[in-house]
């Protein structure tokens, strides 16, 4: 559906990184991640206890949102087929920048126990760019802590860049996502 | 059940009688042609109202495909299979919409995943779980599945594809039981 | 006129440092509320920094562009149109601009223009939100108004920093001791403006997304962010006014203000969510059967 | 002038020899007929015209064979007969016309020697001046009458031909026998011997038989109730053209003949005749009319009716015991009830014959195509139905000016009457006026319809400016111009630009001659209603080419006779104003294409209402003047009059239980009259509301009853419509809904009755015409750019006419009343006033009610401008430009009142200070705080303060502001989903579902349940007691016996 009447059709444009007072700013986004859970898979159910009175992320500053407008962090939490995988792309580029992902589980990684099922994608971080991986099948709510933990230490160093090598490699991204995706029915860019 | 059993006998050609692993399942063969008399008969005078499951089997060396209806009374709590051979190189048998419209759903599974054909189920060629298949049905057996993950979605170069899980699990699986 | 703008600026950054503190102090509560730790009482100023530092935002056309401006314009209204001292020439604030009347209205202002722009972006939880919203509105505000109505009368008028002085002279003077059910009315209909459970359809988490705001992100959601805390303590400074004896100096005013959040928190923390008609329903009949009783007395009188 | 007997001679005459002429060919006849016709016609107005210059003040006195009375027979022509015969003549010329160019039966010669012989006959009948001639006459009439009936062969003519010459042998039979036993009483025939010989000392025994017979005999003529069966069946049946005459003229003829031989015998009793029979015949009548489904029937019962009111008014006349200028007026009123009846009753029965078409449903958009048609139609229902400015009107309102106050419970009866005579007429009218796919054809002559509509149109005017005349009221002058200038317009139609720039003309002309008017109530009513009527009919032109010629004519004739209302200075004269504003403006509604049904409950509502006002002004009146003026009160009835009066106003201003019209009369009316009727006109409910409130209620005994009644009526309607408009779905409803919330708050304001409160009335109702009249045209410019006034069709409007979205997004935060715009300070003078007089309830409610309002408020915004904008729109484009420009000019005016609500304010003090307050009630401190009892307000300091920290905010905002990008519509975050119409994601219907959970006791509609109840109920009844009129020959000579003996009981025993 290439309809400019409905959807913006504009490439996003590159986004420079550096700012007055990073540092300070990038400690903020640490401290502060919304998370839109993506519930793709069994990963999903991991999520409530994360966030609830067990293991209480938000302590770490870590709460959910409804909606990709406003979050910062989408987990994709297990396997993506590649009905799925759509959707994840529509989510991810509808997110604000900057933007980080964390994916959960080994499927996530390389397809896990769905290695060679003819709909589980395998390498997740060739269509989305993952900052995080957490391991597990499935990672329990400490493991996902622990994975957010790192993500928050990129982030205060810098280094959580995902968003940007997506920007930076849109091309090679849409290549990969485009050869799974054969009838690439989303707008050419989501907004 | 016994006795809807032989009562069923007396009436319908029972190619076949078995006993399932439980208590209350019982799994009849019947001739195709003679289904939809038997599920109709079951349904109106034998309290088989519900309809649980339609599922297909690939018997890729009869060359067959095995046909589910798997029924369920809520007076006797008993369950019944019904099953059914059609032939695999000429997947087309007529659907059972008029008995149980839920059989829908089933059929339009059925149809994506193992390419049976269904006469009169006016949706079974819209997507049901996958999106833009353009491969032989997948849960065909003669599906290479390996091959077109490998070839699909890739490898991260890692010795995980290489070894073949399958066989590990089963291997393990096999000393389990002899255990 | 000049040092008015200036103190006015002064109360502004002022409310928006306590509001961002009451909520984050809020989800303290609410964690803890819930057996968790729950996150720094300073959370939500990180959290308006962070959002004020987004790269990107999307706009889904003018309403929708201006309507974060209109819900901060709505929130300062309310916060300056209320006196928080009233003897004081800093923190009486605007009031002499309008009174009661007047302030009851201006804070529809924010709610419209929040509403509009969430209706712009086209999102269907955005618009179903405020429909929500306006129907819980016609609920709270009946018995609201009852004792805004009963007091005023009581009192004979509208001007808020009358109301105050008249309460002056020992804490039983106060129209919580003087109107208790007039005040228990106000009270409850205050839970329902603030839109926290159980009367928290409006924003109805996980239900419908996050409620007017789905499509609004980075400097638009902190600046909705803002004009909600500011309007969070307006209303606790008006409450204050209009029930507990207003305030003769600033810490007097914390107190007081402080005091209505932990009522709130502490109901809002517990309690789950009620459906639309059913919050309607309760408040048109609890609450304005409570308050009913001081206002038929002052009717009488 | 020329002797009448010689007319009666000629046309003997002419009747007897026709049957010789036919051997000279049909022609020949023809041509003696028309001769014969003309000379007759030519005579007796030459008789006429000279009573009415005044040549003939005496009646004309004529000796037959030379005997001097009372020996022998002798003629008299007075004043009243020979106007009769005029219009006997000229009526029975237009049938015959028609008749003759009807084409399909060829009623030559013998019709023509009957319609010459029922001519003569009824002529003699009025002319004779003795009672066995009088015999004679009727029974030529009758006779020919029979024949005439009959004359249409066919089964249901014959058989009411036969019924007619049963009843009407009874008829006679019982005349012969009353002039039998008066000779034999007084011995002599001669009317005025025998009325000299008679005083009402004496009445008794044998005289009153005799005037029991005699009058009895007549009274079956009139087609009283019950014995008028045989009436109705002739109507139904026999051949328009002969119905018309008789209808028409004939009798009216006998009429005349009962009048005025209830003077000569000097009957005591004429009154309870009258009373008794005349009044029930009228009800009954109007009543039964409901359910008739036969055309014809249903102007037969119309014209039972109206003779049954004739009787009563000559009861009133003679027996009433009026004197003075009452008589006069019930003279004149009995002289235009018969000229109204002759000439539209005819004139509508020559349609019924034009069309051929006896089942009312079947006549479905009769009048859709043909303006000529359409007038006469109109005209007529019009007059019938006594709508001003026709004769009819004036007559009834003669009529009710002239019957003494101790009959007041006649004048209520009368009016139910006229309302329920509106209910079957319009009823008609609605089917005739609505679209329909029949084609119809015009079989025969429209000349005859024409020539009567022209007469009447003549009478009209004239018995107008009689009325003028007699009751001295003064009237504008230029007003009565411009209104002349309007039906110009509707009479040469032009084309539609020059008719909207004629109608903005004449309404800045006006605007111009009234410009130095004092700012007292009037005068600011006066502006109000020229200014906003200026700036509405501005934006009417893109939208009305929809509608038909007389669109802008009947729109100026509106918003005149408001003018006319507010110029009022007697109570009568507001009324025929009030009128005249309610008909022009029924007429303007019945244009909408679905607004049919809702047009006539709006005309029934007003009708009502406009009765309950002229019964409550009757009720004013004391002693000799009939014209009340506003100072001037009848203590003893002040109360109910007052009542009475306001009724009509809250049914204009359509408040809580008389709401029931307003939904669906501004929900359907056109789109260019819509902010009027919201705007202004309803309006004048409120003027007439202060009116009564300030110069009525203080001389009642109950008037802070009353004004806590009416604002707690004015509250409740503000609270329950503000709901209903919540959960309606089109936007017009939705906005109608609104306008009656809106003038519930000014009730309110009306009913406190002090200063503020006034304050806050004038002001509400200024600047309800300006937010309601902005929404209401933005409405229409949407309207007519979507094609769709259906809510959930709309949506995202703003991406395509942004300036309307502005404009109406200011007029949705004035209607919501939110600071800084003008809104708010209407709402803080109420709240202030409603403070001030400490009537808390009310106060809660309205407060309350401003909120609900809110839910509408909303759903207005979003549904149209909001949300997803749909495929077919894409290509719309903005409003036209009067539009465009009404809307920007009223945006800018509510903003300037907003900033500076003085500009309003300063007016409505002037009101204020003229009806005799000290003050507004508020005070200013210094330039622009106002200040009340209880509070205070800065507007000017609001609306800085708003639109700076706007601006501060904004500038802040673009200070730290991210890259912001605009993105497509249905870039939404949808859990990922790519939604696939714009449809499929606008929220748009049912907006207030869950509220409705809530609330749905509340919003169920009673009271239009209620009104439909009663309405069917009563129409049920009827359509069961019409039952009563059988078809039976026997049970009608049965009523007659039973009516006969029920007659001589109560009079011959004296039971009264």
């Amino acid at each position: 559906m290439k309809d400019n009447k409905y959807f913006l059709d504009d490439r996003p444009e590159k986004i420079s990184y550096s700012e007055v007072w990073q540092k300070f700013f990038n400690w903020a986004r640490a401290k502060s991640l919304w998370v839109v859970a993506y519930g793709t898979g069994c990963g999903s159910i991991e999520i409530p206890p994360m966030v609830t009175s067990r293991f209480d992320a938000e302590r770490f500053g870590v709460s959910n949102v409804g909606t990709p407008r406003q979050a910062d962090v989408l987990i994709i939490s297990g396997y993506l087929a590649v009905k799925t995988l759509k959707r994840v792309i529509r989510v991810y580029e509808q997110m604000q920048s900057p933007k980080y992902v964390v994916g959960l589980g080994a499927c996530t990684v390389n397809g896990g126990m769905y290695y060679d099922s003819y709909n589980t994608v395998n390498l997740v971080d060739q269509y989305v760019p993952i900052d995080v991986f957490v391991a597990g099948c499935m990672p329990r709510p400490e493991a996902i802590l622990a994975g957010f933990a790192q993500l928050m230490k990129k982030i205060k160093e810098g280094r959580a860049d995902g968003w940007k090598q997506y920007l930076d490699n849109l091309d090679k991204y849409r290549k990969n996502q485009e050869k799974v995706i054969k009838n690439w029915k989303i707008p050419n860019y989501n907004w | 059940m016994e006795q809807t059993i032989k009562k069923l006998e007396n009436i319908f050609k029972i190619v076949k009688k078995e006993k399932g692993k439980r208590e209350n399942l019982n799994i009849l063969e019947v001739e195709k042609d003679s289904l939809h008399a038997v599920l109709s008969y079951l349904r109106d005078n034998e309290s088989f109202k519900h309809l649980a499951l339609v599922s297909c089997v690939d018997w890729i060396e009869d060359n067959k495909f095995q046909l589910s209806y798997i029924l369920w009374s809520y007076q006797r709590r008993v369950n019944l299979i019904i099953k059914i051979f059609i032939d695999r190189d000429k997947p087309e048998f007529k659907t059972i919409m008029n008995l149980f419209p839920q059989a829908e759903v089933y059929e339009r599974e059925i149809k994506e995943l193992y390419g049976v054909n269904f006469e009169g189920n006016p949706t079974q060629d819209e997507e049901f779980v996958l999106e833009d298949w353009d491969q032989i049905p997948p849960m065909r057996r003669d599906f290479d599945t390996l091959k077109y993950s490998n070839e699909m979605f890739g490898d991260r170069d890692s010795e995980v594809k290489k070894t073949n899980i399958r066989k590990i699990i089963s291997d393990y699986t096999d000393e389990w039981r002899r255990k | 006129m000049w040092y008015k703008i200036l103190y006015g600026l002064l109360v502004v950054v002022g409310g928006l440092a306590y509001g961002l503190l009451l909520g984050g102090i809020s989800r303290k509560i609410t964690a803890r509320l819930h057996g968790r730790r729950g996150p720094t009482v300073f959370q939500n100023y990180i959290d308006l920094i962070k959002l004020i530092r987004k790269k990107t935002a999307i706009s889904h056309g003018t309403m929708f562009f201006l309507a974060p401006m209109f819900r901060l314009l709505g929130g300062i209204g309310v916060l300056l149109l209320v006196p928080i001292v009233t003897k004081s020439a800093i923190l009486s604030n605007f009031s002499f601009g309008g009174d009661l009347i007047v302030v009851l209205y201006f804070m529809v202002f924010g709610c419209l223009g929040m509403a509009l722009g969430a209706a712009d972006s086209g999102h269907p939880h955005s618009a179903l939100a405020p429909t929500r919203g306006l129907a819980q509105m016609a609920g709270y505000e009946l018995p609201f108004l009852i004792s805004v109505i009963g007091l005023a009368i009581a009192h004979n008028t509208v001007s808020l920093g009358t109301l105050v002085s008249a309460q002056q002279g020992g804490i039983l003077h106060w129209n919580l001791f003087q109107y208790p059910f007039l005040s228990i009315a106000g009270f409850i209909a205050m839970l329902g403006m603030y839109m926290a459970y159980p009367f928290s359809v409006v924003m109805a988490p996980q239900e419908i997304a996050v409620g007017p705001p789905t499509e609004y992100s980075s400097t638009f959601l902190s600046f909705m962010f803002t004009g909600r805390s500011l309007f969070g303590v307006g209303k606790y400074v008006l409450f204050m006014d209009l029930f507990l004896g207003g305030a003769t100096n600033l810490l007097e005013a914390f107190v007081k203000t402080f005091a209505i959040f932990l009522f709130v928190v502490f109901i809002t923390g517990v309690f789950p969510r009620y459906r639309t008609e059913q919050a309607v329903k309760f408040f048109w009949t609890y609450p304005v059967v409570i308050g009913l009783i001081d206002f038929i007395r002052i009717f009488i009188k | 002038m020329v002797n009448p007997v010689v007319i009666i001679a000629i046309t003997l005459m002419a009747a007897f020899s026709i049957g010789i002429f036919q051997f000279f060919g049909k022609k020949f006849v023809r041509g003696v007929f028309w001769l014969t016709i003309l000379f007759d016609f030519s005579a007796v107005l030459s008789i006429a015209y000279g009573f009415l210059t005044g040549k003939i003040t005496k009646p004309i006195m004529v000796k037959i064979g030379g005997f001097p009375p009372p020996i022998g027979i002798n003629l008299s022509v007075d004043r009243f007969g020979a106007y009769l015969a005029v219009v006997i003549f000229f009526i029975g010329a237009m049938a015959a016309y028609h008749w003759l160019n009807k084409g399909i039966d060829d009623p030559e010669p013998k019709a023509l020697v009957l319609m010459l012989l029922l001519l003569l006959g009824s002529t003699g009948m009025i002319f004779t001046q003795d009672f066995f001639n009088l015999f004679v006459f009727i029974e030529i009439t009758s006779i020919a009458s029979y024949g005439l009936v009959a004359s249409n062969v066919d089964w249901s003519s014959l058989e009411a031909s036969f019924k007619y010459i049963v009843i009407g042998s009874i008829s006679s039979t019982f005349v012969l026998l009353g002039a039998v036993l008066l000779y034999k009483f007084g011995g002599s025939l001669n009317m005025l011997d025998i009325s000299s010989k008679i005083t009402p000392s004496r009445y008794g025994g044998v005289l009153m038989i005799i005037a029991i017979m005699f009058l009895f005999g007549l009274l079956i003529e009139l087609e009283l109730f019950p014995m008028n069966g045989w009436a109705l069946d002739i109507y139904q049946g026999a051949n328009p053209a002969v119905v018309a005459i008789l209808a028409g003229g004939i009798v009216k003829g006998f009429y005349l003949v009962f009048v005025r031989s209830a003077i000569y015998l000097k009957f005591p009793y004429i009154l309870k005749i009258g009373l008794i029979f005349g009044l029930t015949t009228y009800l009954v009548s109007q009543f039964f009319a409901w359910k008739q489904k036969d055309i014809r029937r249903l102007f037969g019962y119309s014209s039972v009716g109206q003779l049954g009111l004739l009787v009563l008014a000559a009861g009133f006349y003679v027996g009433g015991g009026l004197q003075g200028i009452d008589k006069t007026y019930m003279l004149l009123a009995i002289v235009f009830f018969v000229l109204n009846h002759s000439f539209s009753k005819s004139t509508l029965f020559f349609i019924t014959d034009l069309i051929e078409e006896k089942d009312i449903e079947k006549w479905k958009g009769v009048l859709k195509g043909n303006k000529l048609l359409k007038t006469l139609f109109s005209t007529s229902v019009l007059s019938m139905a006594g709508a001003p400015p026709f004769i009819g009107f004036w007559a009834k309102l003669f009529f009710v000016l002239a019957i003494p106050k101790q009959y007041f419970y006649v004048v209520v009866l009368v009016l139910l009457g006229a309302v329920a005579e509106i209910i079957y007429y319009f009823n008609l009218y609605r089917i005739t006026s609505s679209d329909s796919e029949n084609c119809f054809e015009i079989k025969g002559s429209i000349v005859p319809a024409s020539m009567n509509t022209l007469v009447l149109l003549g009478l009209s005017f004239l018995s107008g400016y009689y009325f003028f005349l007699y009751t001295r009221i003064s009237v504008s002058t230029n007003l009565l111009i411009m209104m002349g200038a309007a039906i110009i317009i509707y009479i040469f139609g032009f084309s539609r630009i020059f008719q909207w720039v004629l109608s903005l003309g004449i309404l800045s002309y006006a605007l111009y001659l009234f410009k130095n008017i004092n700012i007292n109530l009037q005068g600011f009513f006066l502006l109000f209603i020229l200014v906003g009527g200026l700036i509405l009919v501005f934006a009417t032109y893109p939208v009305s080419k929809k509608y038909s010629w007389s669109f802008y004519p009947l729109l100026i004739f509106s918003v005149l006779s408001m003018v006319g209302i507010a110029l009022a200075k007697e109570w009568i004269s507001l009324f025929i104003f009030w009128e005249l504003m309610s008909w022009s403006s029924y007429l303007i509604i019945n244009q909408g294409s679905k607004a049919k049904k809702a047009s006539w409950v709006y005309l029934v509502m007003s009708a009502i209402g406009g009765y309950a006002m002229l019964s409550g002004i009757k009720l004013l009146t004391s002693g000799p003047n009939l014209v009340p003026g506003f100072n001037s009160t009848a203590m003893r009835y002040s109360t109910l009059s007052a009542i009475l009066i306001f009724t009509a106003f809250l049914i204009k201003m359509a408040t809580a239980p008389v709401h029931i019209w307003a939904r669906e009369a501004y929900g359907e009316s056109p789109d260019g009259f819509t902010p009027i009727l919201s705007g202004i006109l309803s309006k004048m409910g409120v003027f007439g509301a202060i009116l009564t409130v300030v110069y009525l209620l203080p001389h009642t005994a109950h008037s802070s009853v009353i004004l806590y009644g009416l604002a707690l009526f004015g509250a409740l309607t503000a609270l329950f419509m503000a709901l209903f408009a919540a959960f309606q779905e089109n936007v017009k409803k939705v906005l109608a809904y609104s306008s009656v919330s809106q003038v519930g708050y000014i009730l309110i304001g009306i009913a406190l009755a002090s200063s503020l409160g006034y304050s806050a009335a004038l002001y509400h109702t200024v600047n309800h015409l300006i937010f309601k009249g902005l929404l209401f045209v933005a409405v229409a410019g949407i309207i007519y750019r979507t094609g769709t006034s259906y809510l959930p069709e709309m949506g995202g409007l703003i991406r395509r006419m942004p300036v309307t979205f502005l404009a109406f997004l200011m007029g949705i935060i004035t209607l919501a009343g939110i600071p800084p715009l003008s809104g708010f300070a209407g709402k803080w003078l109420l709240y202030s006033a409603l403070l001030e007089k400490k009537w808390m309830f009310i106060l809660l409610i309205a407060m309350f009610a401003s909120i609900v309002a809110f839910m509408y408020c909303y759903k207005l915004l979003h549904t149209i401008f909001l949300g997803q904008l749909r495929d077919k729109y894409i290509k719309v484009k903005e409003v036209p430009l009067p539009i465009a420009i009404v809307e920007l000019v009223l945006a800018g005016l509510t903003m300037a009142v907003g900033i500076k609500p003085s500009l309003i304010l300063d007016f409505s003090d002037k009101v204020v200070k003229s009806l005799g307050f000290y003050g507004p009630g508020y005070a200013y401190q210094g330039a622009h705080r106002i200040v009340s009892k209880f509070g205070y307000w800065n507007a000017y300091f609001m609306a800085v303060f708003a639109i700076g920290a706007f601006i501060i905010a904004l500038v802040l905002f673009f200070l730290v502001k991210a890259k912001i990008r605009k993105v497509g519509q249905l870039d939404i975050g949808y859990s990922g989903e790519v939604p696939d119409s714009p449809e499929s994601v606008h929220f748009g219907y049912d907006l207030y579902a869950h509220m409705r959970r809530a609330v749905s006791p509340f919003i169920s509609p009673i009271m239009e349940n209620s009104y439909k109840k009663v309405y069917n109920g009563i129409a049920a009844f009827v359509d069961y007691a019409r039952r009563f009129y059988t078809g039976d020959l026997n049970t009608y000579a049965m009523w007659v016996i039973i009516t006969l003996s029920f007659i001589f009981y109560i009079f011959y025993k004296g039971v009264f």
